[in-house]
C-alpha cells in the first residue's frame, strides 16, 4: 500500500547524519524534522537567514521577527545563529548544508526538476528554489509518485519549466525510494506491500530494477 | 553631517516619480512600514520596486500596488496578493522574476563594489536566456550584475544617529543587502540611540551605509503564516 | 558530532606535510596562537601559509618560517620579518603578494560559493599580468578566483560548542574570511561556551563553516607598533 | 619656504567636509587626523575593519584586539563599528569612502601612482595600496616634492612600479598644491614664500600654471 506523507517523511529522515545541516523546503519535507532519528544531532537551516531553527512556537509565544522560509512563526534551538539572506544563500552554494529535501511536480531520469511554475496559470517566483537546487550538493526530492491526474511525475524529460538540471540525487515518493543514477531511476525500495509491477507502471522514465528490492523500513 | 530624520514623510519627501527602490524585508518579516505607508500617502508612481516579496493585499508594498504607484516589481516570490495578480494579468505591471540568493547576492555585490557575481542557479532554466554563463571547476554558473538603486528602505531593530543598525533575529534578511544597494538608503529603526550606546562589535550595517535614518512607529508587524504548538500543561 | 577538541594539539594533529593552510589575523592582531605554537611543534613541513601576514621574526607564522616549515606564503604584505627577507632572497621561499582587499574577498568568495570575483585593484599593475580583465560601466576589473584550502585556522573571541564564533574588536579582521575558505577550519577561542550562551544575533560566524573548536590558552596577543598619547592628569 | 609635514597634514585638513568618511594612509596622511577643522564631522575609516577610529590610547590602556591598519593601538569614538576585511574593502570599493589620503614615491601627469615597491630592494607587498588607489572615489596624494636624492617626484611617467592608474585627483606636497587636471599637474597653491618657478623646476612632468597662483592659507 503506498505509504502517506508522514512515511514519507519519515523514510527520508533515515537518511540524515549526525552533524548535519540540512534545509527543508515547503510542505512534506518540513514533516522530516518530526522524525530526526534518536541520538543524531541535525541542524535546521532556514533560507531566509537562521540556522537552528526549532519546532513551532506555544501558543501566544509567536514572535514576528523570527520565521521561517515558509514565512510561518517559529523558535530557535540553543546554538542557533542569525544572519543576512546572501550570507544564507552562500553557505549553501559552498555546499556548507549536507542535504536539502525539496518537494516537485516532475524529476526526470538524470536528475532535473520542476517545482516552480506552471505554464497558463499565476507564476509566483521561483524564490529560493532555484538557487537550493543549483547549489545542494545532496538532494532529495519528497512527492507523490504520480498527480492527481494520475499521471506519473518521474518522467523521461520534464514538461514543465525546469528549476534545475541534473541535480537531484534521490526520490522518496508515496511508493518508491528511488536513486538518479547513469541518467535513470534506480529502484531501491518499495513501499510496504507495494510491487514493483506497479511502480514500473506508475514512472513514466526508465527504471532500473535490479535485483530483490527490498521494502522500506521506518 | 546630520543623518538624523523627523519621520517617514520627511525622510523620503524627495523621491520623484519614477525612483527605482530596494525594499527590505522578507515576506511582511521587517519590512519598512513606516517608509511604505509614507510613499503610499505621498502617491509618488511609476514606481520601480526591489524587493524579496510583494507584500500581502492589504500590507506592505501590497499598498504601493493597490494605489496603482508600481511600474515594475522586482523579486523572487509574488505570491499571496491578489491585487498583484490582477495588474500582471491585465498588463499594468511588469514583473522580473530573479532567484532569491542571486537576488540577495547582486544587491550585497553594489555594497561591495563588484559589478558582477557568478551564481550557478537558474543554470539551464528559463532564467539562463540570454545571459553569459561559464564553467569554473567543471560547473556551469552564470554572469549576474549588482543591483544598485537611487533609494533603499530597511527597517532596523536598533539604529544610532550615525546611521549603525543591528537587526532583530530574521528581520535582517534582505535588510543589510538593500542597505548597501542604496544610493541614499534610508533606514527606520524601532529604537533609535545616541552614537556610542550600540556595541560596535555587533552593528551589522555600519552607518556608511545609511545616509537617512529615523524613529519608526506604530509597528504593526503583521504575521503571515501564524503556526503554533499547542501550550504545554 | 563533537567539535570540540581538547587542544590546538589535538585539534591539528592530522595536518600532513605539504598542506595548504589559512590563518586569519592582521599582523599579530587576532592571530591563532595556539595553532601556531601546536604547528611548530609538530614540524609539518612544505606548508603553504595564506595569510595577510607573515608574523614577526619570533612570533605569529615567524614561528614557521624560522623552522623552515613554510613552502610558499600567499599575503599582502611581509614587512617586519628579517628571516623571511632572507629565506627570500635565498630562494628557500616563495612568496605571492596579492592586494589586501583582493585576498580578503577571494577567501570570503569560497565562503560564499562564488568561483570568482571582479576586482579593479592590481590593474594597470604588474598584479594584472597574466589575468584575465573585464570592462563594466566603463571601469576596468581584474576576475580573481576564489581562495579555498584543506585548513583554517583562526581565533575568536568567544565560540560555543556548535562551532559559533564572536570576534573582538579589530581582531575580527580576516578570520571570518578564512573561516569561511577552510575545508576544516579549525578555531580557537578565548571562551568556550555551550550552545545557548552566544546571543544568536550577534554570532559573527555561523557554525556551519567551523568544524572543529577548541578553548585556547596562554595568548600573549603581542602589541607590534605601540601608540600612546599622554594620560590626561 | 617649503612647509613641513605637519603643514601638509594641516593643508590637507582643509579637504575635509562634514560627513566625510576617510581613510587616511600610514605616514603623513595620519597626521591630518590632527587638523580636522572644527564644527565639522568626519569619520575615519581603518580598512582592517574600522569605521570610527579615535585618537592613540591613553599610556596603560593599549589593547591588542584594538589597531589601525598600520598596526598601532588606537581607540574607536562613540558610535564607530567593527566589521571583517572584506566588508571594509567593499565600501572602499563601492566608492562609499569620501576621501583617501595616501603617501606615494612617484606620481605622474595622468594619475598614476607609485609607492610599494623599489625594484632591487625587499619586496614587503602592496598591503591595502593598490585597492584603495584602483576604488577611491577622491585620493589626495601626501608627498615631499622632490625624493632624497633632490630628484622630482611628479613625473611625466611613473619609473617604480605602479601601484594603481589614472587615480590621484590631488597633490599636497612641501611646496604645492597640485590637481591632476587633462594628463598634466596643475598648480593651484604655492607654500608660502615659494615661488612658481622654483616649483616648476622641480616639478618633472608637465605643470600648467594659469594666471596668479595663490599662497596655500592654513
Amino acid at each position: 500500500m503506498a505509504i502517506d506523507k508522514y512515511q514519507i517523511a519519515q523514510r527520508i529522515a533515515k537518511e540524515l547524519k549526525d552533524g548535519y545541516y540540512v534545509n527543508l523546503g515547503i510542505g512534506i519535507p518540513t514533516l522530516v524534522a518530526n522524525y530526526i532519528p534518536g541520538g543524531i544531532n541535525v541542524t535546521l537551516q532556514s533560507e531566509n537567514g537562521l540556522l537552528g531553527m526549532g519546532p513551532f512556537p506555544e501558543e501566544g509565544r509567536e514572535d514576528p521577527d523570527l520565521i521561517n522560509a515558509g514565512k510561518q512563526t517559529i523558535t530557535t534551538l540553543p546554538g542557533s545563529a542569525f544572519f543576512d539572506s546572501a550570507l544564507s544563500f552562500g553557505m549553501i552554494r559552498a555546499g556548507k548544508v549536507d542535504l536539502t529535501v525539496l518537494g516537485a511536480m516532475e524529476v526526470s531520469e538524470r536528475g532535473d526538476i520542476a517545482n516552480w511554475k506552471i505554464p497558463g496559470k499565476m507564476v509566483k517566483g521561483m524564490g529560493g528554489a532555484m538557487d537550493l537546487v543549483a547549489s545542494a550538493k545532496n538532494i532529495i526530492v519528497a512527492m507523490m509518485h504520480t498527480n492527481p491526474k494520475g499521471e506519473s511525475k518521474l518522467l523521461p524529460e520534464c514538461s514543465l519549466p525546469l528549476t534545475g538540471i541534473k541535480c537531484v540525487k534521490k526520490i522518496v515518493s508515496d511508493l518508491a525510494v528511488i536513486e538518479i543514477f547513469n541518467n535513470r531511476f534506480k529502484l531501491l525500495e518499495r513501499a510496504p506491500g507495494v510491487s514493483v509491477e506497479e511502480i514500473k507502471s506508475k514512472t513514466a522514465g526508465t527504471l532500473m530494477v535490479e535485483g530483490d528490492i527490498p521494502e522500506m523500513q521506518f | 553631517m546630520n543623518k538624523v530624520f523627523k519621520n517617514a514623510d520627511d525622510a523620503i519627501k524627495d523621491i520623484q516619480d519614477g525612483a527605482v527602490i530596494m525594499i527590505g524585508g522578507f515576506g511582511l518579516c521587517g519590512i519598512p512600514e513606516n517608509c511604505l505607508t509614507a510613499l503610499v500617502k505621498k502617491r509618488t508612481k511609476n514606481l520601480t520596486c526591489v524587493s524579496n516579496n510583494a507584500g500581502v493585499d492589504d500590507f506592505g508594498i501590497g499598498l504601493l500596488l493597490k494605489g496603482r504607484q508600481v511600474k515594475k516589481m522586482v523579486a523572487s516570490y509574488v505570491g499571496e496578493n491578489a491585487e498583484f495578480e490582477r495588474q500582471l494579468l491585465n498588463g499594468e505591471l511588469e514583473v522580473e522574476l530573479i532567484p532569491q540568493g542571486t537576488l540577495a547576492t547582486r544587491c550585497m555585490a553594489a555594497g561591495y563594489g563588484m559589478p558582477a557575481i557568478f551564481t550557478p542557479a537558474g543554470v539551464g532554466t528559463e532564467v539562463a536566456k540570454g545571459k553569459e554563463s561559464r564553467v569554473f571547476n567543471g560547473k556551469e554558473y552564470l554572469l549576474e550584475y549588482a543591483i544598485d538603486a537611487g533609494f533603499a528602505f530597511v527597517k532596523a531593530w536598533k539604529g544610532d544617529k550615525l546611521g549603525n543598525l543591528i537587526y532583530k533575529e530574521t528581520a535582517r534578511n534582505f535588510n543589510p543587502l538593500m542597505a548597501m544597494g542604496g544610493k541614499i538608503t534610508i533606514a527606520e529603526v524601532e529604537e533609535l540611540v545616541e552614537p556610542g550606546e550600540l556595541d560596535p562589535n555587533q552593528v551589522h550595517t555600519p552607518g556608511i551605509y545609511v545616509h537617512r535614518i529615523f524613529q519608526g512607529s506604530h509597528y504593526e508587524k503583521r504575521i503571515e503564516q501564524r503556526t503554533v504548538r499547542p501550550k504545554k500543561s
